[in-house]
C-alpha cells in the first residue's frame, strides 16, 4: 500500500509538471505591449511553485514509503518538532512568497497607476445582456450625451443618442466590432447598461469587470504580432456571470493597419 | 456557585421518548450526527448537480434521462437550457459551500467530538445547539424549494452579484422567487452558523476539564475553536449583506443598484444611488474567511489523524496552533484578492496581494509540519490515514495555484477561468472532503460502535484520489488557455481543441461520482454489519477514546476525566505502551 | 447530577488557561452574550459601512432633520435610553444583593424606558412616512436616505423591542424566585449594547443629517 | 444507537420529499385554473356577418433605415449571406403603405365571448429576426415559438399585464408553447442574445384582428352587425403609436376604413 501511494503521488506529480513543462497547454499568442512581462511573471511563479510542488509531493511520497510500518517493532522517532527548522522554513516561505509578489508590482503599476498615453484613441465600450457595442467619438473627438429614454436596441440606438439635437452625437460611430489600429495606444472606457459584465481578451492579456454605474478606463497598445494571427481578429468574451446568455456574450476585436483602420471607420460611419 | 459552573441543561438524565431522543435532542452527539447526515444528504445533491453539469458540458445535445421530470421548463425533453445549467451551478456552489463544507467538518464532527475531547458533558448551550441545527435545516429546505418555483432556481452564482441578483425577474429566469428564496436561505444559514459559532467558542473556553490547558487541546479542538471565531465575525457581515440584498429585491431600495440601468429595454427608474462594489466588499469580507471556515477543521482533523497513524507526536504543535491563529486572523485581510479585476482601486489590490501572499506562509508551515510528522514515523496506512495523506497532497496542489491568483498581474489572465475552478476545488473543496472522509473512517467506531470496512474504504480512496486529480488538475491547463468558467456550452471555435480535455474530466467525474456509492454502502452497511469496535481501536490518545463506543449520554458516565498530557504522546521513549492517553497519570519527560 | 469533582474546584486557584475553570471567571451565559454582542456589533458595523458608502456616493444627501421636532425628539429618545441603562445598572446591583423584588422593579423601569423609546421612535417614523419618506424615495434628495434610515433604525428598534420582551421575561422570573443575578447581568449586557448602538446611530443618522439653516 | 442516525436521515429525507410533493401539487393545480375559465362562446349568426377592410398609408418622409449589426454572432451574419439587414420598424412599402400594422377591434365586441382557436400562432426565428415581426393571438391561444436558426435564442416577452417569461431555445430544441391570460396591446418580444431582435404580440379577446402586409391592406372578417372601434397600431420609426376609428356594420355589410400614419418624431 505504501509503495502504491508513493508511486501514484509521484506519477501524478510528474504528469502534472510534465504537461506544463512541455507547454502542451499554454497561453494564446500575446498581442499587447504589456503582455510579455505578465507572461514572464507567470513563468517565474510557475517555476517557483513547480519546485515547491515537486519537492512537497515527492517528499510526501518518499516519507510514506520510507516510514511505513513494516511490522518490525521499530518505534517511531519521538520528536515534538524542531524550532530552528520551523523558523527557517517560515522565514524562507515568507521571503519567497512576498518577494515574488513584489517582482510583479511594476506590471500592475504600469497597467493601472498611470493613465493612457496622451493622444490615445478613445473608444467607449458598452456591455449589456448579452452583447458589446462600441462607440467612436468621430472627428470632433467628443462623445455625445446618452439619453436613457432614447435607447432602443431594435433600431440600433444602443447608446441612447439623439443625433437630431446633440451636436456631439452627430458624428459618433457605433459599431459591433472593436476595430483598432496596430501600434497605437488605445483607451477603452468600459460601462454597462444593466448588470455586471467583464471585458476579457486573452491575447491582449486584458481582463476588467464592467460595473454598472461606473466608467472604468483601461488602456493598451496592440503590437504587430496581432496582424500575424487569425487575420487580426480576436474574441472579446464576458467573464462575469450576467445571466442566461453569458456563455454567448462576446464580440470581436479586429486589429488593423492604420490605413485599413481609417477605411474601416469610414465604412462604419457611412452605415450610421 | 456550583450552579454557575454547571451550564444549565447538560448533565440531566438521558431523555426518554423518540422525539426528544432523536429529533429535538439536546445531546451534542445527536446534533452532531444530525449535522453530519444533513451534510451527507447535501453533498449527494451537490454531486448529482455537478454530474449533470459535466454531462451537459461535453454532450450538450444528449438527452439526460429524468432531468425533464425535475424541471420540464429548465430541461425540456431532457435537454438542459443555458439558464438551467447556471441554476444547477448556483445550487451546486451554494449547497456545497454552505451545507457541506461549512456544515460537516465544523458543525458535524465538531459538535460530536469537541465536548468529548475537552472533557465536557455537553456543549455550553445545548438549546442553542439544537436551535442552530434546526435553523440550518430550515435554510437547506428553503434553498431546495427554489427548485420547484415556476421560473426555476436562482442562477446568479453562489456569490449572487447584484444588480443581476437584485433587480428581479427582468434580468432573466431564476431571478424572481428563486433568488428570494436563496437570499432567505443564506440569511437563515447565517443565523444558524452564528449560534453554532458562539456555542463552540464558549464551550472551548469554559468547559475544559481539569488539566486541559489550551496548549493541551487536540489540534481538532483548536481548529474548531478558531473556525468558530472566524465564523462569528464573518457570518455577521454576510447576514447584513443578505438583509440589504433582500431589501433591494423586495423593499425597492438600491443599496447595490446604481442609477440609470436599462435591463431588457426597461428603464429601472426606481433604482439609484447604490453600488455593486459595496456588495462585493461585504460579500467577500465574509467570503474569504468562509473558505478558511471550510478548510481549517479539515486541517485539524488531518493533523490529528496523521499524528495518530504515524505513531508520533505532531511536528511543531505550537507552530500548528499559531499558524491556525495566523490564518484565522489574516483571513480577514485578504478579501480583495477576489476583486482584482472588479474595478476597485488598483492601489488596494497591491495591499490585498501582499496579505494574500502572507497567508500562504502559515499554510506552508502547516504543510511542512505534516511532512515533519510523517518523517521518522511508523505509518499505519489505514483508510483514515490514506485520506489524510491525500489531504496533504491535495492541499499542496491546490494551495500552490493560489500563489498565481494572489498576484494581480498574473490573476488578470486567470481570473474567472477554469484555473480558479481547479484551484478552489482542490484546496477547499476536495481537500476538505478528504478530511471528512478521514474523519468518518477515524471516528466511525466511536460514533456507531462498529468498524467500517477497510477494503471497501481503500477502493473508495483510490478511485477518489486518482479521480479528483484527473478532474481538477486539467482545469489548470484549461485556465491557462483562457477557458472561461460558468459557460454552459463552449460555442466558439477557440474552444473546440479543448473539448477532449473536458470529456476526459467529465468521464472521470462520473467515475468519482460512482465511487461515492461505495462509501455510502460502506457507511450504512458498517452501521449494522460492521465488526464491533472496542473503546480505542486506533490506539489513539485523546479523551474520546477513553469512553465506550458509542459514548454514554453524558459522555463520561459521571466520571469527569483529568488531563495530564498533551494530545499527541505517541512513541514516548521508556513508556509502557506505544502511546500515552491524555488522562493517563503516567509521567512523561516533556522533551521539547 | 453527575459528579463534578474536577469542575467544582474554585476557579480562582487555577491558572486561567489550565482548564477546569472559566477564564476570568465568566459564566458561560455571560460569555455567550458577549460573543453574541460581538457578532451583532459586526452586523451593525456592516450596515453602517453600507450607509456611509451610499451616503458618500450620493451628491444630494438630504439633511431634513430640523431642531424641532426631529432632533429634540431624538435627543429625548437618547435620554430615555440612557436613563434606562442607569436603571438597568440599579437592577443588576439589586439582583447581586439578592433583592429580587427591587431588581424586578428596576427592570420594569428599564423596559418602560424601552417602550417609551419605541413609542417615540414609531411616532418619528410615522411623521417621516407622512412627509413622503419611503424605503425607495423621499421628497428631498438621494432616494437611499429612506432605505438606510429605515434599515438602520429599524434593526435597532427591533433590538429594543426584543430587549423589552427579554427583560420582561427575566424580570418576571426574578420576581418569582427563578433565575439568578447572573441572568439579570447578562440581560443588562444586552441592554447596554442596544443603548451603545444608539449612541452611534444618533450622531450618524440624526446629527449628521440635521437641517442647517 | 444505530437507529438514531437512520431516523434522523429519514426525517430529513421525508421533509424534503414532503416539500417536493407540496410544490408539485401547487404546479398542477395552477394549470386547470387557467383552462377552466374558458366560457361557452356566444353563438353568432354566420349569415349576417360583415367585414371591415382597409389600407394603412404612410404620410411624410420615409424614416432612414437602420442597418442591423450582427457581428457578434457569425451564424446570424451567415444566414443573410453577408447582405446588410435593416430594422423592420423602419419598413415602408414601395407603394407608400405601411406593413406590420396591427389592426383590431378595440371595442364593440364586448357582448360576445369567443373560444380561443386550438391552432397555435407560430412565431419563427429566422436569420436572427422574428417572423412575423407583428402578430396577434387571442387570449389563451397558444403561441408556438420555433427556431430555424443554428444558434441559441432566448425568447423574452416583456408584458405589462401578463406574466413575464424568458426562456432559451437552443437549436433543435422543442418549440416553446405559451399562452397569455389577459389582453394586451402590444407585448414587445426580445432576444437578449441578439438585442436587435424584436417582435410585437397583440393579445386580444376577440378573433377580429389583422396585420398589414407588403401591400398595406388588412381585412377583418366575420363581424356581427354592430358599432365598433377599430384601432391601428404601428411602431414605424421605432416609437409605437395608435389611431382609432369608429365603424358601424349592418348585416352582411362590408366597410372600408383607412388609416394614415406619420413617423413619430
Amino acid at each position: 500500500m505504501a509503495l502504491a501511494v508513493a508511486l501514484v503521488v509521484t506519477l501524478i506529480t510528474l504528469i502534472s509538471v510534465g504537461i506544463f513543462v512541455a507547454k502542451v497547454y499554454w497561453f494564446p499568442v500575446d498581442i499587447s505591449t504589456h503582455g510579455a512581462a505578465m507572461d514572464h511573471q507567470f513563468l517565474l511563479t510557475l517555476i517557483i511553485c513547480g519546485v515547491i510542488f515537486v519537492a512537497a509531493q515527492l517528499g510526501l511520497a518518499y516519507f510514506v514509503w520510507r516510514y511505513r510500518d513494516k511490522g518490525d517493532g521499530r518505534k517511531a522517532t519521538y520528536s515534538h518538532g524542531n524550532n530552528k527548522l520551523e523558523a527557517t522554513w517560515t522565514i524562507a516561505a515568507a521571503i519567497v512568497f512576498i518577494g515574488l509578489n513584489f517582482l510583479g508590482y511594476n506590471i500592475w503599476a504600469k497597467m493601472h497607476f498611470t493613465g493612457a498615453a496622451p493622444g490615445a484613441l478613445k473608444i467607449q465600450v458598452q456591455a449589456q445582456q448579452f452583447a458589446f457595442y462600441f462607440r467612436y467619438p468621430g472627428p470632433d473627438g467628443e462623445f455625445g450625451p446618452t439619453h436613457l429614454e432614447k435607447v432602443d436596441d431594435a433600431i440600433g440606438n444602443f447608446f441612447g443618442l439623439d443625433r437630431a439635437h446633440d451636436q456631439a452625437s452627430k458624428d459618433d460611430i457605433v459599431t459591433a466590432t472593436l476595430g483598432i489600429p496596430v501600434n497605437r495606444p488605445v483607451e477603452l472606457i468600459l460601462r454597462s447598461q444593466d448588470v455586471e459584465h467583464s471585458f476579457f481578451v486573452r491575447e491582449l492579456r486584458m481582463q476588467q469587470d464592467i460595473v454598472p454605474g461606473m466608467e472604468i478606463p483601461i488602456h493598451f497598445t496592440a503590437t504587430e504580432e496581432a496582424l500575424k494571427h487569425n487575420g487580426g481578429r480576436y474574441e472579446i468574451v464576458c467573464t462575469q456571470l450576467c445571466g442566461l446568455g453569458h456563455y454567448k456574450m462576446r464580440a470581436f476585436l479586429q486589429v488593423m493597419t492604420e490605413q485599413d483602420y481609417e477605411k474601416w471607420l469610414q465604412t462604419q460611419a457611412a452605415a450610421q | 456557585m456550583a450552579e454557575a459552573h454547571a451550564p444549565t441543561a447538560h448533565a440531566q438524565h438521558a431523555p426518554q421518548g423518540f422525539i426528544r431522543k432523536y429529533i429535538f435532542s439536546l445531546d451534542h452527539k445527536v446534533i452532531g450526527k444530525q449535522y453530519y447526515f444533513l451534510a451527507l444528504f447535501s453533498v449527494f445533491v451537490g454531486l448529482l448537480l455537478s454530474i449533470l453539469m459535466r454531462w451537459h458540458l461535453v454532450w450538450p445535445d444528449a438527452h439526460i434521462p429524468l432531468l425533464d421530470k425535475l424541471s420540464p421548463v429548465g430541461a425540456p425533453g431532457g435537454l438542459m437550457t443555458p439558464e438551467y445549467y447556471l441554476s444547477l451551478m448556483t445550487m451546486h456552489g451554494t449547497i456545497m459551500i454552505f451545507f457541506v463544507l461549512t456544515t460537516a467538518p465544523q458543525s458535524g464532527f465538531g459538535n460530536y467530538f469537541l465536548p468529548i475531547q475537552i472533557g465536557a458533558e455537553d456543549m455550553a448551550f445545548p438549546r442553542l445547539n439544537m436551535l442552530s441545527f434546526w435553523v440550518t435545516l430550515a435554510a437547506l429546505l428553503t434553498l431546495l424549494s427554489s427548485f420547484f418555483v415556476s421560473d426555476g432556481p436562482p442562477l446568479a452564482g453562489w456569490t449572487a452579484y447584484p444588480p443581476l441578483s437584485a433587480v428581479g425577474s427582468v434580468s432573466g429566469p431564476g431571478e424572481g422567487l428563486g433568488q428570494d428564496l436563496w437570499v432567505i436561505s443564506i440569511a437563515l444559514f447565517c443565523v444558524g452558523a452564528l449560534l453554532g459559532a458562539l456555542n463552540f467558542i464558549a464551550t472551548t473556553l469554559e468547559l475544559r476539564t481539569r488539566g486541559m490547558k489550551l496548549m493541551r487541546l487536540p489540534l481538532t479542538c483548536w481548529a474548531w475553536f478558531i473556525t468558530a471565531i472566524v465564523g462569528l465575525l464573518s457570518f455577521a457581515v454576510l447576514f447584513a449583506a443578505g438583509v440589504l440584498l433582500l431589501l433591494d429585491r423586495v423593499g425597492g431600495t438600491s443599496f447595490f443598484v446604481p442609477a440609470g440601468l436599462i435591463v431588457s429595454d426597461k428603464i429601472l427608474s426606481n433604482h439609484s444611488g447604490g453600488s455593486p462594489l459595496l456588495y462585493q466588499h461585504l460579500f467577500w469580507f465574509f467570503g474569504h474567511p468562509e473558505v478558511y471556515i471550510a478548510i481549517l477543521p479539515g486541517m485539524g482533523i488531518t493533523s490529528h489523524i496523521l499524528s495518530c497513524f504515524s505513531r508520533k507526536p505532531i511536528f511543531g504543535y505550537r507552530a500548528m496552533t499559531y499558524s491556525l491563529m495566523a490564518i484565522g486572523f489574516l483571513s480577514f485581510t485578504v478579501w480583495g484578492h477576489h476583486m482584482f479585476v472588479s474595478g476597485m482601486s488598483p492601489y488596494t489590490a497591491f495591499a490585498f496581494s501582499v496579505m494574500t501572499m502572507a497567508i500562504g506562509v502559515p499554510s506552508a508551515i502547516k504543510t511542512f509540519n505534516w511532512l515533519g510528522t510523517l518523517w521518522g514515523g511508523r505509518l499505519r496506512l489505514t483508510t483514515a490515514m490514506l485520506f489524510s495523506i491525500g489531504f496533504v497532497s491535495l492541499f499542496v496542489s491546490g494551495g500552490l495555484s493560489g500563489l498565481f491568483l494572489a498576484q494581480p498581474p498574473v490573476d488578470v489572465n486567470l481570473h474567472a477561468t477554469y484555473f480558479v475552478v481547479g484551484h478552489f476545488h482542490l484546496v477547499m473543496g476536495v481537500a476538505a472532503i478528504f478530511a471528512m472522509f478521514g474523519g468518518t473512517f477515524y471516528w466511525f467506531p466511536k460514533m456507531f460502535g462498529r468498524m467500517m470496512n477497510e477494503t471497501l474504504g481503500k477502493i473508495h480512496f483510490w478511485l477518489t484520489f486518482v479521480g479528483v486529480y484527473a478532474i481538477f488538475m486539467p482545469m489548470h491547463y484549461l485556465g491557462v488557455e483562457g477557458n472561461v468558467r460558468r459557460y454552459s456550452t463552449f460555442i466558439d471555435d477557440f474552444m473546440q481543441p479543448l473539448l477532449p480535455v473536458h470529456k476526459f474530466m467529465s468521464i472521470w467525474a462520473f467515475i468519482v461520482g460512482g465511487a461515492q456509492l461505495i462509501f455510502i454502502f460502506n457507511l450504512f452497511w458498517s452501521m449494522f454489519k460492521g465488526e464491533k469496535a472496542g473503546i480505542n481501536p486506533w490506539e489513539s490518545t485523546s479523551l474520546e477514546w477513553t469512553v465506550p463506543s458509542p459514548p454514554p449520554h453524558d459522555n463520561f458516565a459521571g466520571k469527569i476525566p483529568v488531563v495530564y498530557h498533551g494530545p499527541y504522546e505517541y512513541g514516548v521513549p521508556g513508556a509502557e505502551k506505544d502511546y500515552i492517553m491524555q488522562d493517563s497519570p503516567e509521567v512523561v519527560a516533556e522533551s521539547h | 447530577m453527575a459528579s463534578h469533582e474536577a469542575v467544582s474546584i474554585p476557579g480562582a486557584t487555577e491558572s486561567v488557561w489550565s482548564g477546569g475553570a472559566s477564564p476570568y471567571a465568566v459564566v458561560p451565559k455571560k460569555l455567550g452574550m458577549w460573543l453574541f454582542i460581538l457578532s451583532d456589533a459586526i452586523t451593525f458595523a456592516a450596515l453602517i459601512v453600507a450607509y456611509s458608502y451610499v451616503r458618500v456616493a450620493s451628491e444630494n444627501w438630504p439633511r431634513p432633520f430640523a431642531l424641532w421636532p426631529s432632533i429634540v425628539n431624538a435627543t429625548v429618545m437618547t435620554v430615555v435610553l440612557l436613563t434606562s441603562s442607569v436603571t438597568m445598572v440599579m437592577a443588576v446591583r439589586a439582583a447581586k444583593l439578592e433583592m429580587r423584588k427591587a431588581a424586578a422593579g428596576w427592570m420594569v423601569a428599564t423596559l418602560s424606558g424601552g417602550i417609551l423609546f419605541d413609542i417615540l421612535h414609531v411616532r418619528e417614523w410615522l411623521g417621516l412616512i407622512d412627509e413622503g419618506v419611503r424605503l425607495f424615495k423621499n421628497p428631498w434628495g438621494a432616494p437611499m436616505f429612506g432605505a438606510s434610515f429605515f434599515a438602520l433604525t429599524g434593526l435597532h428598534m427591533l433590538h429594543v423591542t426584543i430587549g423589552v420582551v427579554y427583560l420582561a421575561v427575566v424580570a418576571a422570573c426574578i420576581a418569582r424566585g427563578k433565575l439568578t443575578s447572573d441572568d439579570v447581568e447578562v440581560s443588562g449586557l444586552y441592554w447596554h449594547f442596544v443603548d451603545l448602538v444608539w449612541m452611534f446611530l444618533f450622531p450618524l443618522i440624526y446629527l449628521m443629517s440635521a437641517k442647517t439653516a | 444507537m444505530n437507529k438514531r442516525h437512520l431516523l434522523a436521515l429519514a426525517f430529513v429525507v421525508s421533509l424534503a420529499l414532503f416539500l417536493i410533493a407540496c410544490s408539485k401539487k401547487e404546479e398542477t393545480t395552477e394549470q386547470p385554473a387557467e383552462t377552466t375559465t374558458a366560457v361557452q362562446p356566444t353563438p353568432i349568426d354566420q349569415s349576417t356577418v360583415g367585414e371591415v377592410t382597409g389600407k394603412v398609408s404612410f404620410d411624410g418622409t420615409k424614416p432612414k433605415p437602420h442597418q442591423i449589426m450582427m457581428d457578434q454572432d457569425p451564424a446570424c451574419v451567415k444566414a443573410h449571406g453577408g447582405k446588410p439587414v435593416y430594422a423592420e420598424d423602419d419598413e415602408v412599402n414601395g407603394n407608400g403603405t405601411l406593413p406590420n400594422v396591427f389592426v383590431y377591434v378595440k371595442s364593440g365586441a364586448e357582448n360576445y365571448t369567443f373560444a380561443a382557436p386550438s391552432d397555435p400562432v407560430v412565431l419563427d426565428q429566422k436569420g436572427c429576426m422574428y417572423d412575423p415581426h407583428v402578430l396577434g393571438v387571442m387570449v389563451d391561444q397558444t403561441l408556438k415559438v420555433v427556431s430555424s436558426d443554428p444558434t441559441t435564442h432566448n425568447i423574452h416577452p416583456m408584458p405589462k399585464d401578463n406574466r413575464e417569461w424568458n426562456m432559451s431555445q437552443p437549436p433543435g430544441a422543442a418549440p416553446i408553447e405559451q399562452k397569455f391570460a389577459r389582453p394586451e396591446i402590444m407585448i414587445p418580444v426580445k432576444c437578449n442574445q441578439h438585442p436587435w431582435m424584436r417582435a410585437y404580440v397583440g393579445v386580444v379577446k376577440n378573433p377580429f384582428f389583422s396585420v398589414t402586409g407588403s401591400d398595406g391592406t388588412f381585412s377583418i372578417k366575420g363581424l356581427p352587425p354592430g358599432t365598433y372601434t377599430v384601432e391601428a397600431w404601428t411602431a414605424v420609426g421605432g416609437t409605437p403609436q395608435t389611431q382609432d376609428q369608429t365603424v358601424t356594420i349592418g348585416p352582411k355589410e362590408s366597410k372600408t376604413v383607412d388609416f394614415s400614419f406619420k413617423a413619430a418624431s
